[in-house]
């Protein structure tokens, strides 16, 4: 389904190639002056709607791109002469989407974690990544463009997670973003992960060589490591129990709100956990997957904690052994109504429980279709501190878009053509007509 | 009906022999036909020049006065090979699996210079070798540079720290040691890598396997300024145009039935982007040949190949000032064989380490 | 209400009031060295012995009379090393000076139970020698519902094996032990550094001195409680206050334990605990001039090398030969032939030993080995009323113990004994009726006198069970 | 209107109630959904320490009704074993208002009557041990033997089913403990079985430190014994002391301000004696050593908790320490020594502990939350007399863990936590029908189907 970048490009800007594409005149819209500073190597996509991703909508509406970035969006736009006017027709643009919270792109499910120590917030999520991964490819398919690749749930104290664009040259895949260090409570970070806690007792690893085995343990390691934190920066205390003083140093920014911190969270009594302990050291967080967040609005009203909410299973998963496996269905309506921040994440699905599909869920069980959209862009971009560089088809921000070929997260609409700065990485139509040519 | 007047010529490195045989101060002086060039060509023959064990002079029209000469009709003259990873005399002996970084350890500690396989090696035409760790380590040791042969018989160690090994494929993260993941090595592999004690001649031996990994090791060496050589990278294909101008050069080898492409279809992607290949065969020149031959006949340039064989790992092993290559003022490490290395008909007629002739049979 | 008695009945009861003073009339009294005293008496007052002679030593008025006519009185036997009662007896650690076999003692155990029943009135609870340093031992009686009533010494000596625990060499072994001082030593000179800081603190004028100086001059200042509980034991120990039970089993690790203790300088607190091969060096034993306790197995098998001929060698006799006293224990406890301590006394005196010697080697020697040679084992003015009644000559294949004083309190009764009645017949016997067990027994009696040695640390033994258990 | 409760005994509704016989959907949600929480500070069930003053999850708060509870009969088990004939239980804002004669209290308007008539109240059960409360995967962390600072406050899930079942038995408090994998596993938490959030619920957290001293530890462990594990154990708790005694003198104004620890802050309470130490403890050895170690040596509030095999030979011991023996979940003991099956409250009270200390339990799910009348029954059924039945369910309880100032009996000022039998509890015929937790109606066996 993907071509290498490279021969796309050419083929996009080539008219002959395109595949939407009819060159036109600019006869449709008024001349401008302003619209020579222009170059001619601009792009123009024209569409029946143009959604910007917060809340506006124009139909038709235009996007002009020119350098990898958005220059502007709108019903009608003055042309720069001669630039590459690709009219979409009757399909719907919108801005890349955005997950706040992947876990997709490492070399493996959970196979990338750091077993060494629970507290590993010095590491790095970029360090785990596998650019090669097939599921990069995955996600623009679903028209994902900006993911936000989060630390494991294997361990109490994640890694600091990392941005990355799901296509495009290697090099230029990483966005630079405010340091996320995430922790977990619950069973994930007890019972789940590779196993390797404390090899050095029992001569090897097993169950019994790992700790924590329990939420209560998961609790207790979280408390001791920002307790130990907390003595390292003060005192310059050493830890007891081998916490590296790199990872006392992250927390210590954590603490003084340099670097941000999530709990992912799935069921109703860790919601209760997290905020004790949250409270207990003056933290403020957001919550990740908050799979029974519709059992827990009232707190998450009371105390205004974004939300990082989903994946919704709709198959057979991983997740299921676990007890909050299914989240209520309408959780993203009950938030909006609430008023909690919220986005949706799809986790590690892609395809059919992935992104827009999470969208797609939500609309159906009540939530709006404009807010569904925006959950999946600019809510999940300001989450991880990128509203100025992604989430919206707005001036300056990151020529990243999906042309949809039909009404975004309906379930007989899928991307037909992403752009990431500007280039494409998807380009459906154009392989169809090259194999039907 | 050459070998007996040639072992008498050279000092003869097949066993202990007299003391008096052991240096020749009169030059040897060598006619062949041709001689692989310092750029991996073919060039024209004539007289090799041995002296004390060194290469005094290359392309004489004539042998100078005092010097035993041997003629090889057909012969064509090549620096011996050298190989980069192998585990002579030392297997199973090169890795401390307890921890996962163990710089200080060093594979010269492992090294039996009586053991049988260097005479195999020199016989079969390689004349310099690293005793390389094994990849149970993210850092696995020093590697240990050896002659095959020295003027003893055995193989020697030749001076100087060599490079570190590295591995980052999965084989270095069994699961049951720290760290377990890439992620959680990179900060100690960084820190190590910005000590200057970690610094050596030549190239970081680096083990990977998928492109990630490729990616990876890439960006952490190449921040600590270091040089990386890939070891045997298994599907390298999608990180390839990462290489160019930060990976030294990617060893594989040897040709293998269940890894064919590696062998043969990479070299020539890796010609293409400028990236020197270099072959190994755990000290087999036999194999070696046989990889190189394989890598030309799926397109690699036969001079890349020669290279791939002595110049390239010389290199990579920091050994470049005195292996490699054929040129003057170089130790003699050469191999005289019946036609082109890479024709794997072409027999070997003589070997020289050092000097030294290697014996084709052990002298009773 | 069912109130049987059927654990009074049994014989763990708590000792039966004999009243404040008891008398022992008309046996044969015989001491460990072999003297005699027909029908002789035995007063015990306050639980110490008062009088010991013929018919005609004056019995208290108060004194109740136990008629011993026909029988041999003889002094309880000690178990000088044994882990009797103990629950795992090794820690799977080789340095645990910190732990106690205090925590692990079953005061319910069954085979204190055979400890009576077999003329055993004192026990020392010890750790297992699969260690280096093992834990604080405890020297007890085998009767009580609890720990503390049963404790005669708490705290007693420290166990360390010269032998290599399993997994290590003799290499590691030693070097382990070796390495554990040093550590103490490690951990003291940092407090006592720590102390003199402290000190200095206080004064006006502080004087300021190297690290090495600073701990030297604070080591005055360090107590006990200044260290970290893992090492408090081991201070005691290195500072000679700690008996020391080594363990050597074979003749060079006698010769190593014996460098080790003269390097430490704590040969002086010494017990060999020492296996049969090391009867090659009862030479070395001797001029070190310390116990000795046998190992359980009395012959030692060996295969000469070099002629492949098979020797077995009786170790008491090589001991007792050459003069050097020795401490018989059992062969695992009770459930072997030779699990019994009188029977490895008899096979002494069929080997060969003299008889006087077997004997003190349950007696006198062992009460000497756990440094109560002046309280135990034998009977003895002033020692402690532990007194056997037998029914014949202690090491007579058919003498039972009838009646057990425990510091002058009736312990054991053969009379009413009822597992031994049933495993003696193999039939069940009915439960006691009712009727026949006290509702309510009165409070027990008070503790004999606290030796002068070490009092028990702990609530009257017997510990006023209400009913008996 | 009536509805029937059952097929023992009909429950008279009055008109007034939420509770329309007409209405049988609102009915039927009734005591589901109508007798939430109150706002934190109106209901004594719930700790102070809220979260944002917000409940945690769960609908809205709306005040506890106010119940008058006709019965033909109130065991209070109060200290005085008094027993009311006819009775009514006024119930107010979650707590106990009045017990008396139907003839002597009159039903004040605003009240909901609720027609027990043939029915026994009795207060609700307390369990000293359960392991349900929380998610059973939650109960060892067994990497250390030793876990000062795990709570198991972390796992408490009001909603758990297991939990939920625990009112058709009658039983409303329960003490959640860590599990006995290892020496010292966790803090426990008292909860009530009914409510909606963890504030809800929780009666006292923490509610014991759960220790362990041998029997199961070893299991995890290789070549440990209980020298080691004992002397762990009693280090742990020796530093705590030192610990707890530094802190004292600081806030006592005679010393520095002691470093804090976490790994020791949460001891404090339990060495100032505000909550207990309950011990995992079955044979006698290791009994003795509970009492020996944690109650002699240490000085801490002990509650034995399992109290099996022939640690009941122990009666007397436990008797001169004035402990509580809580038995369970094992009813019986097969004696060797005298070959007869024992029943262990039975032998506890011959060999000593004759000062009504003697409770039963069921280590939960050992034997299910709600079987723990059963355990009573047990006793009784093997020899322990039948009047200490229900105190070993309610008083004996609530007095061993310090919270029979609120629960365990049914007194006026208590928390209405109540249970509406056929009979005698102890009676293995009898059936509980109806349960009150907190003053909210949290089992209707008419509404909510018999669960039994």
């Amino acid at each position: 389904m993907i071509l290498a970048p490279m021969i796309l490009v050419q083929s996009f800007l080539a008219p002959g190639a395109l595949a939407l594409a009819a060159v036109h005149a600019a006869d449709s819209v008024p001349a401008d002056p302003s619209a020579q500073k222009l170059r001619a190597d601009a792009l123009v996509l024209q569409a029946a709607e143009v959604h910007v991703g917060d809340g506006t909508v124009f139909k038709p509406g235009l996007v002009i791109l020119l350098d990898g970035k958005v220059v502007a969006a709108g019903q009608s736009l003055p042309l720069p002469a001669g630039a590459n006017v690709i009219d979409c027709g009757n399909a719907v643009i919108t801005p890349g989407l955005v997950d706040a919270a992947c876990q997709l792109g490492t070399s493996a499910l959970f196979g990338s974690a750091e077993q060494g120590s629970e507290v590993i917030p010095q590491l790095d999520m970029w360090d785990a990544l596998d650019l090669y991964s097939k599921d990069f490819e995955r996600l623009v398919a679903d028209g994902v463009t900006t993911v936000f690749i989060t630390g494991e749930a294997s361990s109490v104290i994640s890694a600091k997670g990392t941005a990355v664009k799901t296509g495009g040259p290697i090099g230029e895949r990483r966005v630079a973003v405010k340091p996320i260090v995430k922790a977990t409570l619950g069973p994930e970070s007890s019972q789940r992960g590779a196993g390797n806690r404390s090899p050095s007792r029992f001569g090897g690893v097993n169950y019994t060589a790992r700790r924590p085995t329990t939420r209560m343990g998961s609790a207790w390691v979280f408390r001791k490591a920002f307790h130990d934190a907390i003595a390292f920066r003060d005192a310059g205390k050493p830890s007891n129990d081998g916490l590296e003083p790199d990872a006392m140093r992250a927390l210590a920014d954590v603490l003084a709100g340099k670097t941000a911190l999530r709990m992912q969270v799935r069921e109703a009594l860790d919601f209760y956990t997290s905020v004790k302990l949250a409270d207990e050291f003056g933290l403020s967080f957001t919550y990740e997957y908050a799979t029974e967040a519709a059992q827990c609005i009232d707190l998450l009203v009371a105390r205004k904690l974004p939300v990082i909410f989903g994946p919704v299973r709709t198959t057979d998963s991983t997740f299921e052994q676990f007890e909050a496996a299914q989240p209520a269905l309408d959780t993203a309506r009950l938030l909006a109504e609430k008023g909690v921040p919220f986005c949706l994440t799809a986790s590690d699905a892609s395809g059919e429980g992935g992104l827009p599909r999470q969208a797609g869920v939500a609309i159906r069980n009540g939530l709006d279709r404009a807010r569904a959209l925006r959950a999946v862009t600019s809510d999940p971009a300001a989450m991880v501190g990128l509203e100025g560089r992604v989430g919206r088809l707005a001036p300056g921000l990151d020529a990243d878009l999906v042309v949809w070929n039909g009404m975004p997260f309906d379930d007989t609409a899928k991307p037909v053509l992403v752009l990431i700065h500007g280039r494409p990485v998807l380009d459906l139509q154009g392989k169809f007509r090259k194999e039907n040519s | 009906m050459l070998a007996i007047p040639l072992l008498a010529a050279f000092a003869i490195a097949s066993g202990p022999p007299p003391a008096a045989s052991l240096r020749q101060p009169a030059p040897v002086a060598l006619r062949v036909d041709g001689v692989v060039q310092p750029d991996g060509s073919l060039g024209a023959g004539g007289w090799i020049v041995v002296r004390n064990g060194r290469i005094e002079s290359l392309g004489g029209a004539a042998p100078p006065a005092g010097a035993a000469t041997f003629e090889f009709p057909g012969g064509i003259a090549c620096a011996g090979m050298v190989d980069v990873a192998t585990s002579l005399g030392a297997a199973g002996q090169l890795a401390e699996p307890a921890r996962a970084f163990t710089p200080d350890v060093a594979a010269a500690d492992a090294f039996e210079p009586d053991h049988s396989s260097f005479l195999a090696a020199a016989r079969s035409g390689v004349t310099t070798v690293a005793l390389t760790p094994s990849g149970d380590n993210i850092v696995g040791g020093r590697l240990a540079l050896l002659r095959t042969r020295d003027d003893h018989g055995r193989g020697a160690v030749l001076v100087g720290p060599g490079p570190l090994r590295f591995t980052w494929s999965d084989e270095a993260f069994p699961g049951d040691r720290v760290p377990t993941s890439r992620m959680g090595a990179l900060p100690r592999l960084r820190e190590l890598l910005a000590q200057d004690a970690t610094k050596t001649a030549g190239a970081s031996l680096v083990a990977v396997q998928t492109p990630d990994q490729i990616r990876t090791a890439l960006d952490a060496f190449s921040a600590a300024g270091r040089s990386i050589a890939l070891l045997q990278p298994i599907h390298p294909e999608d990180a390839l145009d990462l290489l160019p101008g930060r990976a030294q050069a990617v060893v594989l080898g040897a040709y293998d039935l269940d890894t064919p492409e590696r062998e043969t279809r990479l070299p020539k992607l890796l010609a293409e982007r400028a990236v020197p290949v270099a072959f190994t065969a755990n000290g087999d020149g036999a194999a070696l040949r046989l990889t190189a031959a394989l890598a030309v006949r799926s397109g690699l340039d036969p001079k890349a190949a020669r290279l791939a064989l002595t110049a390239v790992p010389a290199r990579l092993l920091g050994a470049d000032g005195d292996a490699g290559t054929l040129e003057a003022g170089k130790r003699a490490d050469l191999v005289v064989y019946g036609g082109d290395p890479l024709d794997l008909a072409a027999k070997i007629h003589l070997v020289l380490v050092g000097g030294a002739a290697v014996a084709k049979k052990e002298t009773p | 209400m069912v109130l049987s008695s059927l654990l009074a009945a049994s014989l763990l009861a708590a000792t039966t009031a004999l009243g404040d003073s008891a008398a022992v009339r008309g046996g044969t009294i015989l001491q460990p060295d072999g003297t005699r005293i027909e029908k002789g008496i035995v007063v015990i007052e306050d639980g110490k012995v008062t009088a010991v002679g013929g018919p005609e030593t004056p019995i208290p008025a108060a004194a109740t009379v136990l008629e011993a006519d026909g029988k041999v009185v003889f002094p309880g036997m000690i178990l000088a090393h044994t882990q009797v009662g103990l629950d795992i007896p090794n820690e799977n650690m080789p340095i645990a000076p910190f732990v106690n076999v205090y925590d692990s003692i079953e005061p319910n155990s069954a085979e204190y139970e055979e400890c009576l029943r077999t003329g055993i009135t004192t026990v020392h609870a010890i750790q297992g020698n699969n260690t280096v340093i093992g834990g604080l031992s405890r020297i007890i009686r085998p009767q009580g519902d609890m720990v503390e009533y049963m404790t005669v010494r708490p705290d007693y000596a420290l166990k360390i094996s010269i032998t290599p625990r399993n997994g290590f060499n003799r290499m590691t072994q030693l070097a382990e032990l070796r390495r554990a001082f040093a550590d103490l030593k490690a951990h003291v000179d940092a407090v006592a550094e720590r102390r003199y800081e402290e000190e200095q603190k206080k004064k006006e004028e502080k004087v300021l001195v190297l690290p090495d100086e600073a701990a030297k001059q604070g080591l005055a200042h360090v107590t006990i409680d200044d260290l970290d509980a893992r090492w408090r034991t081991l201070w005691r120990a290195s500072k000679g206050e700690i008996p020391l039970f080594v363990h050597c089993d074979r003749a060079m690790d006698v010769s190593n334990g014996i460098a080790w203790l003269r390097e430490a300088k704590l040969l002086e607190k010494a017990v060999f605990v020492v296996g049969t091969e090391a009867h090659k060096a009862a030479g070395a034993l001797k001029q070190a001039g310390r116990p000795v306790i046998l190992s359980g197995a009395l012959v030692h098998k060996e295969t000469d090398p070099l002629t492949g001929k098979e020797s077995e060698v009786f170790v008491p006799k090589v001991f007792a030969d050459a003069g050097l006293p020795f401490v018989l224990q059992p062969n695992g406890f009770a459930f072997n032939a030779d699990g019994l301590l009188w029977y490895q006394a008899a096979r002494c005196v069929r080997e060969g030993v003299a008889r006087d010697v077997a004997l003190k080697s349950v007696t006198q020697w062992a009460a000497d080995a756990i440094g109560m040679g002046d309280t135990l084992g034998s009977i003895a003015p002033g020692k402690w009323g532990n007194v056997a009644i037998l029914s014949g000559d202690p090491l007579d294949q058919a003498t039972v113990v009838e009646k057990l004083l425990l510091e002058g309190r009736l312990a054991y009764d053969r009379a009413t004994d009822r597992r031994l009645k049933e495993l003696a017949t193999g039939q069940e016997l009915a439960a006691p009726s009712a009727e026949a067990a006290p509702t309510a027994a009165p409070a027990a009696p008070a503790a004999p006198a606290a030796p002068a040695t070490e009092p028990p640390a702990a609530p009257p033994a017997g510990g006023g069970s209400g009913s008996g258990k | 209107m009536s509805l029937s409760l059952g097929w023992f005994a009909p429950l008279l509704v009055a008109p007034l109630a939420p509770y329309s016989g007409e209405a049988s959907d609102a009915a039927v949600a009734a005591p589901l959904v109508a007798p939430a929480a109150a706002a934190p500070a109106a209901s004594p069930a719930t700790s102070p320490a809220g979260i944002g003053g917000a409940p945690r999850w769960g609908t809205a708060a709306e005040p506890a009704p106010r119940l008058a509870i006709v019965v033909s009969k109130v065991m209070t088990v109060a200290e005085n074993d008094a027993v009311v004939d006819n009775a009514v239980i006024l119930v107010k804002d979650g707590r106990i208002e009045k017990v008396g004669r139907q003839s002597e209290v009159a039903i004040p308007e605003g009240y909901q009557v609720i027609d027990g008539k043939g029915l026994w109240a009795v207060p609700g059960f307390v369990d000293c041990h359960d392991h349900v409360g929380g998610g059973l995967s939650d109960l060892n962390d067994g990497v250390y033997l030793s876990n000062p600072g795990l709570d198991s406050l972390h796992t408490i899930d009001p909603e758990n089913e297991n939990v939920r079942n625990a009112l058709a038995g009658g039983v409303t408090t329960v003490l959640v403990i860590p599990g006995s994998g290892n020496n010292m596993s966790g803090f426990g938490t008292i909860i009530k079985t009914w409510g909606r959030s963890i504030d809800d619920v929780v009666v006292r957290s923490p509610g014991s430190l759960k220790i362990a001293q041998s029997g199961n530890p070893e299991r995890y462990w290789y070549g440990i014994g209980r020298s080691f594990m004992n002397w762990n154990t009693r280090d742990t708790l020796l530093r705590a002391k030192k610990y707890h005694s530094a802190w004292k003198a600081f806030e006592e104004g005679r010393g520095a301000k002691p470093e804090y620890s976490p790994y020791f802050h949460g001891f404090r309470g339990l060495i100032d004696k505000k909550f207990p130490v309950t011990v995992h403890t079955q044979i006698y050895q290791v009994v003795a050593e509970t009492i020996q170690m944690l109650h002699d040596e240490l000085g801490l509030w002990t509650v034995l908790d399992h109290s099996e095999f022939d640690a009941c030979e122990l009666g007397a011991e436990t008797a001169k320490r004035d402990m509580f023996v809580i038995v369970g979940p094992r009813s019986i003991h097969y004696d060797r020594r005298d070959r007869r099956i024992a029943g262990l409250c039975a032998e506890w009270l011959r060999t000593g502990n004759g000062k009504q200390k003697l409770g039963v339990n069921t280590d939960a799910p050992v034997l299910p939350q709600e079987n723990l009348p059963l355990q009573a029954t047990y006793a009784v059924r093997f020899g322990l007399p039948r009047e200490r039945g229900l105190p070993a369910l309610s008083r004996v309880p609530a007095q061993a863990l310090g919270i029979f100032d609120r629960v365990g009996s049914l007194e006026a000022g208590k928390d209405a936590d109540i249970a509406l039998w056929t009979g005698d509890p102890v009676d293995p015929s009898s059936a509980c029908l109806f349960t009150v937790v907190n003053g909210r109606i949290a089992y209707d066996s008419k509404t909510m189907g018999r669960r039994y």
